[in-house]
């Protein structure tokens, strides 16, 4: 090893190395903990019961379903709303810069204060049940608060995503050259063809991105599902933070839960971000 | 078909938009916050009877919501600065040096990006447990700040490849001994990036949720756990729209600054991918 | 094989007016170049003519159409872009056929088109690269070849060699011209390079400030300049005002700031008081043996810098005072100009040096300029 | 439950070291009490609900005797983890804490306790040491007694119509579907709700002494069944103060609550005072909480001071008229309560914690993700 990869590797390690450590750490504990190791109520040795008891849960499988759809429905919903208005912001004209601004303001909304509002919104007698009957449209109010569908969970995630989403796809958007598209125009691409065969591949990283943070991130939602949340399904989280507090080995079977939640968060992420790739891939040779 | 006319056309749409789903919202909550506590804004009543600032008072006074104020902005430029000074020898390595294994290193630096975060927190928590560590405060600084040296890596990064060897070259050529070298060469460029990380972090510790959360509870409040407990559990509406305005505040005035400091920059910077 | 007519054209970008009452009638199968400094508009009017940039007033009809309202995608012309602006996502066959699958022609039609277009630009063995790879002038081949493969009328060229080097600018260029001889289609090139544009077109439209300034041949532009700018953008010129003294049949005597001169021209001067100008290769050193007909214009000057370019060599002068000169009808409103001569192959006369200059009468003309 | 057992055992390591302290409490007299407690100049009050509230109501102690209170915001989870937890450091952040009266049975009072408080209180005799069917034998004392009960809007149902049994609530669930909300979790009086529709539906059980085994729980079957029949007449809210917030917006007639958050959140303005509140013939749990003194106590003189003011009539009184909670002193009266005399002997004890505790998992399970 030369002088300058020993550097290299030293300047490493209170950053890299720090996280390395952590993440290490962290995932062997809920590891060794969902095997029975580090048992805070009995003893401590290797077992497959916690595995065996979580896997037979009928709320596990639902939890599983319902953050997997969330995550799905949400990641692709906020990258569509980002796309168009990405593409629309790429030249800037008088009010763009207020317009993004304006845009991104959710990202500064902490969750759970969204989540209030939101309920605040369309609670029964919210802001657009009161629309609603004074419009007309019904007699009574509608109850739309705690949705069983998720739906609530979903407009939230993608209000709070979508601008995420659109930092990223302007950015990648941005950095394609005019003449490219211009190109393209001149060849006689309209626009359809130019977006799906010319934009879509090109900023397909950024896409990819875009999906996997917010996937993860609504496939561990806790803050959104709490306030507005279906009653009679959990999250991932939620599940994994009740069975910690509510059972007496608590811990060992909430790390199982923290398992397959890490992996559903980055198998379905992973996966997403593949289809995308496919389907984009087949869209621009076509 | 007119340019500037469907441009302005789809600005007003999208305004519209922004004020449905933000102003809107907003608005309806300070509505809320404003109900007199005397007069309780019930059904039948399309608005509320009487307004009085009353609950801003009451709320201010009488919850740990100042406390948890004070803890979270003091959390968070403790966690800034440490993810920046430990993030920038990494960065350097990353923006700078060319060694075996860059890329697998830059993408194993994103992996408290991808855990998600209720995992690490409760698993953190239950690692402070093992280790003994009882001070909350210590307990959610290590937490946060390994949580978020990625962003400071990705930022820093960039700066530090933004460098150019002919000006670090020309100062030495000049005479410049290290000193002058980085203020003259360095300074100027890692700055924007400095200042971009540290405010990015800092906001991003005082949204952070799972850690400060999980950590901090029951007796360290920070503003998620006020949130928690005014949004979730002892959900009252007035209440929780007096706290959810108080905390939106800061933040208008950070994204401020943070549009400031990002403005021109690529949101490969901030992200790291793209 | 189109045609372009262009009647009156303005464009506007705020206040910022990018073209100027443009009018330019294009036949179909010419070679027209679009010659001006940066920032005279003739990228825009490109850009007018492909439909990326809508019009402001004014109409254009491309092949005899109104072109109003009428997308880039759905006009027959190519462009060849500066940056080359190549698919990168795609292979070079792919970039190849991106038109071509636009315009739905069958995968049969298709293939040949390929082959016949990668033939022509000899990028046969390069189609499976993608464009990152290949040098920089396989990529420019690829974006002549992409350009013609959809077979437009009108091809327009926008500074597409100005990221080469000097020697396969050449070879390039000449491989365009062969090009479009063959192929026929109307070429419409915008360049800032006035050798370039000499060398290649049919037509030379000089454009400055978003207006043109001359459009003619590249014999008319060069020799027959309308204007101080002309001439001077166009080669190297040495422009003097003059006052017209005198005529004489075709022959006028003029005062300049060097002092009297004889002009023969066949087109009057504008005005009493216009410009003259000549080039630096119509004027030499041989003063001293001056034709007898007194038709000549001998001045003194001294050699204040000299170039050796290897075919020829140019001097900067410094005109001595006349000794025959008339003190008060010296225009006392110009400095005293230099002016540059350019001579064939290698001149003895040294820096400092002071030397009788020959200038033909013939060899001076009149701009369509008053002052 | 976090670390239960583990912390017990290093608890009863340990307690041999921490023990002095109630030692020096039983040897002092009270103005002694007193006088240490203005030393120590603080006390930290753990307490799970109305924190921002207490703050107010502590006032008149901090004043009085000089001694500031603090009042963590924790949960009634965390802050029994926290104490459990802590139980094997000499010195601990908890001063005082509160826990539901049936709390009590999970450890065992004199290893992690000071006291008992009986003997150290000057006005024991007036208060109450067994809460919920758990005797503390004097180691936590009461300080709070709620009722849980049916919150309801007059108009939108009349007293006269309120359901008052199992048969009359089944009737108008029927008629009046999505007019009836409860939670079954952040919050007692949802699971209060459910608990007293299974003793009615599947009454052959004695739910103060049956343990949650298979057996038992077997037998709630019809409960489940009970619900699940009628799933969509009744609708579930995300917690307590969400049953509230939308019983005063209209959305309801009727919800499960607690008499004292019904009366707090009227006396805040949070809800209309129209809102009335009753206890039904086929009867509800009414229980309370109880504050003791963990062993480790950094303030422990002040701790003393702090519960002695806590439990006295006046306090007591002032709470009643405050927050609705019934007094726990024997010499304070009650006139601020929201039910008359009558009403109250339809209140019922609650199950036994394991067996409650199970009911509430099964109805997780066979009705909520049913």
């Amino acid at each position: 090893m030369n002088k300058q990869t020993l550097l290299a590797y030293c300047l490493l390690l209170p950053g890299l190395g720090l996280i390395i450590v952590f993440i290490f750490v962290i995932i062997s504990m809920a590891l060794a903990q969902s095997v029975g190791y580090f048992n805070f109520s009995g003893s401590s040795t290797f077992t497959w019961q916690f595995w065996q008891q979580i896997l037979a849960d009928h709320q596990l499988s639902r939890a599983f379903f319902y953050s997997l759809k969330i995550a799905t429905i949400s990641a692709i919903l906020s990258v569509s709303f980002a796309y168009p208005l990405a593409l629309w912001l790429r030249d800037p004209f008088r009010g763009s810069q207020f317009v993004s601004s304006l845009l991104k303001a959710p990202l500064l909304v902490h969750g759970l204060v969204a989540a209030f509002l939101y309920v605040n919104f369309i609670s029964f007698n919210g802001f657009l049940n009161q629309i609603f009957v004074h419009l007309g449209l019904v007699s009574r109010p509608i109850r739309m608060q705690n949705d069983s569908y998720g739906i609530g969970v979903i407009i939230l995630q993608v209000w709070k995503q979508m601008p995420f989403a659109l930092l990223l796809l302007t950015g990648a958007v941005q950095s394609i050259g005019h003449d490219i598209t211009d190109a393209a125009k001149d060849l006689g691409a309209g626009a359809w063809t130019r977006f799906v065969k010319i934009i879509l591949p090109l900023t397909l990283k950024a896409l990819q991105a875009a999906l996997i943070i917010i996937f993860i991130g609504a496939a561990g939602d806790y803050s959104f599902q709490i306030v507005a949340g279906p009653i009679d399904v959990s999250s991932l989280a939620q599940l994994m933070l009740r069975i910690q507090a509510n059972d007496a080995n608590g811990w060992n079977l909430s790390a199982t839960v923290a398992i397959l939640l890490m992996l559903t968060a980055l198998i379905g992420s992973a996966l997403l971000a593949l289809i995308t790739q496919q389907v984009i891939k087949w869209g621009a040779k076509r | 078909m007119n340019k500037p006319c469907t441009n302005r056309l789809i600005t007003l749409l999208v305004i519209g938009f922004c004020c449905i789903s933000l102003v809107l919202p907003f608005s309806l909550a300070m509505l809320w916050s404003l109900v007199d506590p005397g007069h309780p804004w019930s059904y039948p009543h399309i608005l509320p009877p009487v307004l009085s600032l009353q609950r801003w008072v009451d709320i201010w006074t009488t919850t740990s919501l100042p406390q948890a104020l004070l803890h979270s902005y003091l959390l968070a430029p403790c966690v800034a600065l440490c993810s920046v000074l430990l993030a920038l020898p990494t960065a350097y390595a990353f923006g700078r040096l060319e060694f075996p294994g860059k890329q697998a290193a830059q993408l194993i630096s994103l992996l408290p990006l991808i855990v998600p975060s209720f995992v690490v927190a409760l698993f953190f928590s239950s690692l402070l447990n093992v280790l003994g560590i009882y001070s909350r405060f210590l307990g959610i600084l290590i937490g946060q700040t390994v949580l978020f040296i990625p962003y400071a890596i990705r930022i820093l990064s960039v700066s530090f490849s933004l460098i150019r060897q002919e000006i670090i070259d020309a100062t030495r050529d000049l005479g410049g001994g290290p000193i002058t070298v980085f203020k003259t060469a360095y300074l100027p460029v890692l700055k924007p990036g400095l200042l971009a990380s540290i405010i990015m972090i800092f906001i991003l510790s005082i949204e952070e949720f799972a850690i400060a959360f999980v950590v901090g509870s029951p007796d360290f409040v920070t503003v998620p756990t006020i949130l928690y407990s005014y949004l979730g559990y002892n959900f009252i509406r007035s209440n929780a729209a007096v706290v959810s305005l108080i905390l939106v505040v800061p933040n208008i005035f950070l994204m401020l600054l943070m549009e400031r400091f990002l403005k021109a920059r690529n949101t490969a910077v901030i992200t790291g991918k793209g | 094989m189109t045609s372009v007519l262009i009647d009156s054209v303005n464009v506007r970008f705020g206040d910022f007016e990018a073209l100027r009452n443009i009018s330019l009638n294009i036949d179909s199968g010419t070679f027209v170049t679009l010659l001006g400094p940066s920032g005279c508009g003739k990228t825009t009017l490109l850009k007018t003519i492909a439909g990326f940039t809508p019009l402001s007033s004014g109409k254009m009809l491309i092949g005899g159409k109104e072109t109003h309202n009428l997308p880039p995608e759905k006009r027959d012309t190519a462009m060849c872009f500066q940056s080359y602006a190549l698919f990168p996502h795609l292979s070079v066959a792919n970039n190849l056929l991106f038109g071509p699958k636009q315009k739905k022609l069958s995968k049969q039609d298709q293939a040949t088109r390929l082959q016949d277009i990668a033939s022509q630009v000899s990028l046969t063995s390069q189609l499976d690269k993608f464009p990152p790879e290949l040098s920089g002038g396989q990529q420019q081949r690829v974006a002549l070849g992409r350009a013609l493969a959809i077979q437009p009328g009108i091809m327009l060229f926008d500074e597409p060699l100005s990221n080469l080097d000097a020697k396969l600018r050449d070879s390039v260029r000449f491989e365009i011209r062969q090009l479009q001889k063959q192929q026929g289609f109307t070429a419409i090139y915008v360049t800032h390079d006035q050798a370039e544009a000499l060398a290649m077109s049919d037509i030379v439209v000089v454009m400055n400030k978003g207006a043109i300034e001359q459009i003619g041949s590249p014999n008319d532009i060069y020799h027959r300049p309308i204007n101080r700018f002309v001439a001077d953008f166009v080669g190297a010129a040495n422009i003097l005002p003059a006052q017209v003294l005198e005529q004489h049949g075709n022959l006028y005597r003029v005062q300049t700031a060097l002092g009297q001169l004889q002009v023969q021209s066949d087109q009057a001067p504008i005005a009493k008081q216009t410009y003259i100008f000549w080039r630096p290769e119509d004027m030499c050193f041989d003063g001293a043996n001056a034709s007898p007909n007194g038709q000549d214009n001998i001045f003194e000057s001294r050699i204040i810098a000299k170039t050796f370019l290897g075919n020829i060599t140019e001097c900067l002068l410094d005109p001595l005072p006349h000794s025959h000169d008339d003190a008060n009808t010296t225009l006392a409103c110009d400095k005293k100009p230099s002016i540059r001569i350019q001579n064939l192959g290698f001149q003895r006369a040294e820096e400092g040096e002071q030397v009788l200059i020959r200038v033909p009468s013939s060899n001076i003309r009149f701009l369509a300029e008053a002052f | 439950m976090k670390s239960l057992l583990l912390s017990l055992t290093v608890a009863t390591l340990t307690f041999a070291t921490t023990a002095q302290a109630s030692d020096d409490l039983s040897n002092m007299t009270w103005p002694q009490v007193v006088a240490q407690a203005k030393k120590e100049g603080t006390v930290v009050w753990y307490n799970w609900f109305y924190q921002d509230r207490f703050r107010g109501e502590v006032k008149s102690f901090e004043n009085h005797y000089g001694i500031k209170v603090i009042i963590p915001d924790g949960s009634h989870d965390a802050n029994m983890n926290k104490f459990l937890a802590q139980s094997s450091r000499p010195t601990g952040d908890i001063d005082v804490l509160s826990l539901g009266g049936s709390d009590l049975a999970k450890f065992k009072p004199e290893k992690m306790l000071i006291g008992p408080l009986s003997n150290l209180l000057p006005q024991n005799n007036t208060l109450k040491y067994k809460m919920e069917g758990v005797d503390s034998k004097g180691y936590a004392v009461a300080y709070w007694g709620n009722q849980t009960g049916i919150a309801y809007n007059p108009s939108l149902i009349s007293q006269k119509d309120l359901p008052q049994t199992l048969s009359d609530f089944s009737a108008y669930f029927a008629k009046h579907p999505g007019m009836f909300g409860f939670n079954y979790e952040k919050g007692g009086s949802g699971p209060a709700f459910f608990q007293s529709i299974v003793r009615n539906v599947v009454p052959d059980i004695d739910y103060q002494t049956a343990q949650p085994t298979a057996n038992t729980m077997a037998k709630l079957t019809p409960a489940w069944k009970w619900f699940n029949q009628r799933r969509g007449q009744y609708i579930i809210t995300a917690s307590n103060s969400d049953s509230m917030t939308r019983l005063n917006g209209g959305e309801f007639a009727m919800v499960a609550s607690w008499e004292d958050l019904t009366a707090s959140l009227q006396k805040e303005g949070d809800i209309s005072k129209a809102i009335k509140f009753y206890i039904p013939k086929m009867t509800m749990p009414g229980g309370g909480n109880v504050v003791m003194i963990p062993k480790n106590a950094p303030h422990p003189a002040a701790a003393l001071l702090f519960i002695h003011w806590l439990t006295s009539a006046k306090t007591q009184v002032t709470f009643n008229k405050d927050f609705g909670s019934v007094p726990q002193n024997t010499e304070s009266n009650s006139h601020y309560a929201l039910v008359n005399k009558a009403e109250r002997k339809n209140s019922s004890l609650w199950p036994d914690k394991p067996l409650s505790d199970a009911i509430n998992k099964a109805f997780i399970n066979h009705v909520i993700f049913h």
